[in-house]
């Protein structure tokens, strides 16, 4: 399953305008500078912003193209995210929050707060499972918002700097539990991130994004 | 992370005092007067008169049931009215709030003209079905519904835009069908605006009298709410009315007090 | 030009009364009338709490009777018209009613007005004296619900004022009740206790008593008193 | 970042299309039969009549200054309610709610026993300043304001209690006292929930009628809105009441429609 | 001007209950693993969340100390906090997001404006002022936090991993632009951070908590 983008969006004063490829069971980190638009890739990637031109197609299947008229809503793409500003349900649990994406892929409850809660001890926080996310630290909400995207297996991967707030030991677990996860896993996985350490680890090519249309390979 | 209760009660602002000082005697001193006039002789026999009692269950059940009705219709519409992206949403909203602008009693007659023995829908469920609703319970639970709906509605939608929607859209990415997030997600989180829309209807529906006895008619015991038998009673018995009143008030602040705080969303 | 006087009136007597408010005007310059049209129990309350009105006018003798009581009135009330009970049926008589006795057939809707208005006291009257008893619908807040529910045909019969079938024109039509089983309504005024009693209110309220007064009065149905 | 409007429409699930049809037909189908039985010849007789034009002023006049007050006195009231931290919130919150609930010609007696000329306060704002309410254009804005501000003031708590504190707290770690916090960051980020209850309150205001009629009157020109002349208009010339309900629809329907989507929080 | 703090609170899962000094003008990198209390230890000095047992001073003025039942209000305390979270007002703009909390000080309007676009301009956003902040991408909302805690020049500053998200290059500058206001201000600073190089830059002495209780200074 591969990705091709190719996107085109104006949103007020930012335009983006880039094309890329992401193959089969590709890792690729995006960097940049801030306001780059790293984090409006991934939002068309995921359908959160609709393209005004260019198109998105993943494993063959087109997922947005405004001259076919084409336009797969987020829900119905199957593409997990790692949001930057975490967005985990904060009248949920961290269990909730992880069994959410489950219920809609048809797992049984039982089934889903299973996994659920064997997702949260891979990151750490079996003890926080009945914890309301509201209540959760910053590193322990980004911890369960990594654990909410991986638990739902998805057909690509976007990480919005997934490894941010974390300490220094648990960077080391998510990415080693990232890596481990994705090469079970098929499909394009891509990761913002400002840590070069990152990159090396997950053994990804590197995509560095400048004012919204300069992309260039970094070797 | 979120803060506790902060120790020691902090004196509150003159620009925020004063105000608050007037609101609560515009509101409240009428209340007050009421209840020091009040024939609290009459109190007990009114209470225990069979008819008072009758019109109080009757009143009861019909503002419950109207503002079941009213969740039922009005929280879809809501939702819609927040979320939706048409052509012609404000006129809809606009349309939705012309129930609480019509005088009561017009209310009343436009609901016959489409609900009752002649009306455009009322000859259909009649001749089709034998269903007739004016001079029927169902009828005065159709009235109050429409009169108390659009506060539910309009309290309701305030609340769904107020809610993230960055939250909204993580839960697409998770999957979930626009409607799931609107159950999982929307909704729990405008739970205080909700609430306060369900408690705005309840109450409008426990009051309201003009349209009630104007389409369900006025019979006691069987549509008969406390608010019509206040009315009747007004006519020649005003103390009779007044000390009904206060049942309605007192019933209304017991429920309104007893209400867990989570359930209006506080 | 002196304050206009201010009357209270039942609102059931609106349109006779903006009639007659325009008569006195034109017929006593510079004096003239400001009106306000409420329910019984609106104006009693009104009253009873120092409103500035100087004429009271009630649709029944009982709400009167209450002002008096309570020691609100000027002068004692005066009864300037009567009324008579009709029965009020659809338009064209579909259901061919004739008489009383007819309501209590199972066939029709039949409604009243409450008994706390005075149309539900007469009708109520009438009822027994024509030996009918019979299960209404709905007892109407006011005998214009009765008459509103009848043309709009969600009722087939009800008893109100032979004024109001006589208002309401081409919408409803109206079977008259027999001499003997029929009852009927006065109509008083009265002068409200103020400060000062002025001489245009006793105006008015000689006026309405008067034969220009209950030429008017008559136009619009009522009897003389 | 936010999304923006994603393209093209989509169709609404059945779930929630289902009830608000329902919802659209009970509130639409009587108003579309009062419209279809409407005397449109008379509404431009009507429209054209010098009393029906005055009363529809004064109860433009009447519904936005009872709103403006309403706003002005129930907002801090409704902060108070939102995020006061002290014993017996509940009960005052359900006392708010009660106006809602009491029938409203004996909410007008109660405001003539407390601002009448003989009424508790009422006496003595008569004797100290000479004011009377009763009868005045005054006393209607105050007895439309009392049967009003309890949906502004209960809508706007709702909304307050939706914004998210840890924005309030980190106002005030900026130094912002209480008061500029609100005003700063909770109004404005309530102002959906803040316009949906005024937008409650005006509308009620302007169809208020039995509380403003046994409190200020119904003198034409002076105290008589536009839902009493139809009252009394129902007592003599059912078609014209009509046609005036259909009046004061059309301009509730301008006024609502016209609103700037942002004033009311869209 | 120094901090004394022993502070102990409860939070419904969570105790925390330790105590340290820091001296006038001295900064103390805080670090330790997720959940350990970071953040609950600088929301205790804000006055966010008031003391159980325990006390707080700065400068010679008790803040809080619940058995002498005293409790300064956190907009009455003059410390500066970035959140972990960020929390810009996402209704106002940039420019009026750092403005804000210079009104409270008594600065005029254009001054107050003046003196915001300065900070703007120090963190690299000028363009940016009339800018929503809810349009803001994530690093560079973490600037405007930064620059609106700065700009009311507190007597206290309280940093929750200020340089998260802030691309490699941004990181070098806003520690260089911290270390020149810190330099200019009296005042204690407490900074947050999983980064070592944070700590070293500013030439912090280090506390690392663990668990909610143990507080063991670092060489
Ligand atoms: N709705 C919007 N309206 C106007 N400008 C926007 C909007 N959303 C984002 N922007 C701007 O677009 C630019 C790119 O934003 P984006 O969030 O994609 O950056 P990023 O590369 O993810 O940056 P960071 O590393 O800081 O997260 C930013 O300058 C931002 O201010
Ligand atoms: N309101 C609350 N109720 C219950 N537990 C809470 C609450 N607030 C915080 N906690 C818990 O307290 C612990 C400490 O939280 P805190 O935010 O201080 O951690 P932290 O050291 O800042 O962590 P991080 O590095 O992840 O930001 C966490 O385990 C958290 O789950
Ligand atoms: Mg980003
Ligand atoms: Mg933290």
């Amino acid at each position: 399953m591969s990705l091709d983008a190719a996107l085109a969006v104006q949103l007020g004063r930012f335009g983006l305008d880039v094309a890329f490829r992401v193959d089969d069971g590709e890792r690729v980190a995006l960097v940049g500078p801030n306001g780059a638009g790293k984090t409006t890739v991934l939002f068309a990637l995921a359908g959160l912003i609709p393209l005004e031109r260019g198109r998105i197609e993943l494993g063959g299947v087109l997922l947005d193209d405004p001259e076919a008229g084409v336009f797969v809503a987020p829900e119905a793409r199957d593409i997990g995210v790692v949001f930057q500003d975490g967005r985990l349900f904060p009248h949920l649990s961290a269990l909730e929050n992880v069994a959410f994406g489950l219920r809609s892929r048809g797992v049984k409850r039982a089934e889903r707060r299973s996994r659920a809660r064997d997702w949260l001890e891979r990151v750490g926080l079996g003890a926080l499972a009945d914890a309301r996310a509201s209540t959760l630290s910053g590193g322990e909400a980004r911890k369960v918002a990594l654990a909410r995207a991986l638990a739902i297996a998805p057909r690509a991967l976007l990480l919005d700097e997934p490894f941010a707030s974390l300490d220094e030991d648990a960077v080391i677990d998510m990415r080693e539990t990232l890596r481990r996860h994705l090469a079970e896993l098929r499909g394009p996985c891509l990761l913002v991130t400002h840590d070069p350490a990152d990159t090396r680890m997950l053994g990804a090519r590197t995509l560095r994004l400048v004012d919204g249309t300069d992309l260039e390979e970094m070797r | 992370m979120k803060a506790r209760r902060s120790r020691g009660a902090r004196a509150l602002p003159l620009p925020v005092l004063l105000p608050v000082l007037c609101g609560a005697a515009l509101l409240g001193v009428p209340l007050f007067a009421l209840v020091a006039r009040a024939p609290w002789g009459r109190l007990a026999t009114e209470l225990a008169s069979p008819e008072v009692l009758t019109a109080l269950q009757l009143s009861l059940y019909c503002s419950v049931s109207a503002t079941a009705l009213s969740t039922l219709l009005g929280v879809p519409l809501a939702w819609l009215l927040a979320r939706g992206e048409f052509r012609g949403r404000r006129l809809l909203r606009a349309l939705v709030m012309l129930p609480m602008i019509l005088p009561p009693v017009v209310g009343g007659v436009a609901l016959l003209l489409a609900f009752g023995r002649r009306g455009l829908v009322g000859a259909w469920l009649d001749q089709a079905f034998g269903i007739q609703l004016p001079f029927t319970l169902a009828g005065a639970v159709l009235a109050e519904t429409f009169v108390a709906m659009p506060f539910l509605v309009i309290a309701a939608e305030g609340g769904f835009r107020q809610v993230d929607r960055r939250l909204e859209q993580a839960a697409a990415t998770l999957g979930a069908s626009r409607l799931r997030v609107f159950a999982r997600i929307t909704l729990p989180l405008a739970a205080p605006a909700l609430g306060a829309g369900a408690a705005l209807c309840w109450a409008r529906a426990l009051g309201e009298f003009g349209a009630t006895i104007t389409f369900a008619g006025n019979l006691p015991g069987r549509t008969q709410t406390l608010p019509l038998a206040v009315y009747i009673a007004l006519e020649t018995r005003p103390e009779a009315a007044f000390a009904m009143s206060l049942v309605l008030l007192a019933v209304a602040l017991a429920v309104l007090v007893a209400l867990r705080e989570t359930w209006t969303g506080r | 030009a002196p304050k206009p006087v201010l009357v209270f009136a039942a609102a059931s007597l609106a349109e006779a009364f903006t009639a007659l408010c325009d008569a006195f005007a034109s017929a006593h310059a510079p004096a003239s009338v400001e009106h306000s049209f409420a329910g019984s129990p609106a104006l009693v309350a009104q009253i009873e709490s120092g409103a500035p009105a100087e004429v009271i006018v009630t649709a029944d003798t009982e709400s009167m009777a209450r002002l008096e009581a309570a020691g609100r009135l000027a002068s004692a009330p005066a009864l300037f018209a009567r009324n008579r009970l009709e029965i009020v049926v659809e338009r064209g008589n579909p259901k061919g009613v004739t008489g009383l006795a007819d309501l209590a057939r199972s066939d029709l809707i039949v409604i009243l007005a409450a008994e706390s208005v005075p149309v539900g006291r007469y009708a109520r009257e009438a009822l027994n004296s024509a030996g009918v008893t019979l299960a209404p619908r709905s007892f109407e807040p006011n005998v214009k619900a009765v008459l509103n529910r009848v043309a709009l045909g969600e009722a087939d019969a009800g008893i109100v004022y032979a004024t109001d079938v006589r208002a309401a024109g081409e919408r409803v039509a109206g079977v008259a009740i027999a001499d003997g089983q029929n009852v009927s309504a006065s109509y008083p005024i009265a002068l409200v206790k103020q400060a000062e009693l002025r001489p245009e209110a006793r105006a008015f309220v000689a006026f309405v008593l008067s034969d220009a007064g209950r030429a008017i009065l008559a136009r619009f149905g009522f009897l003389p008193s």
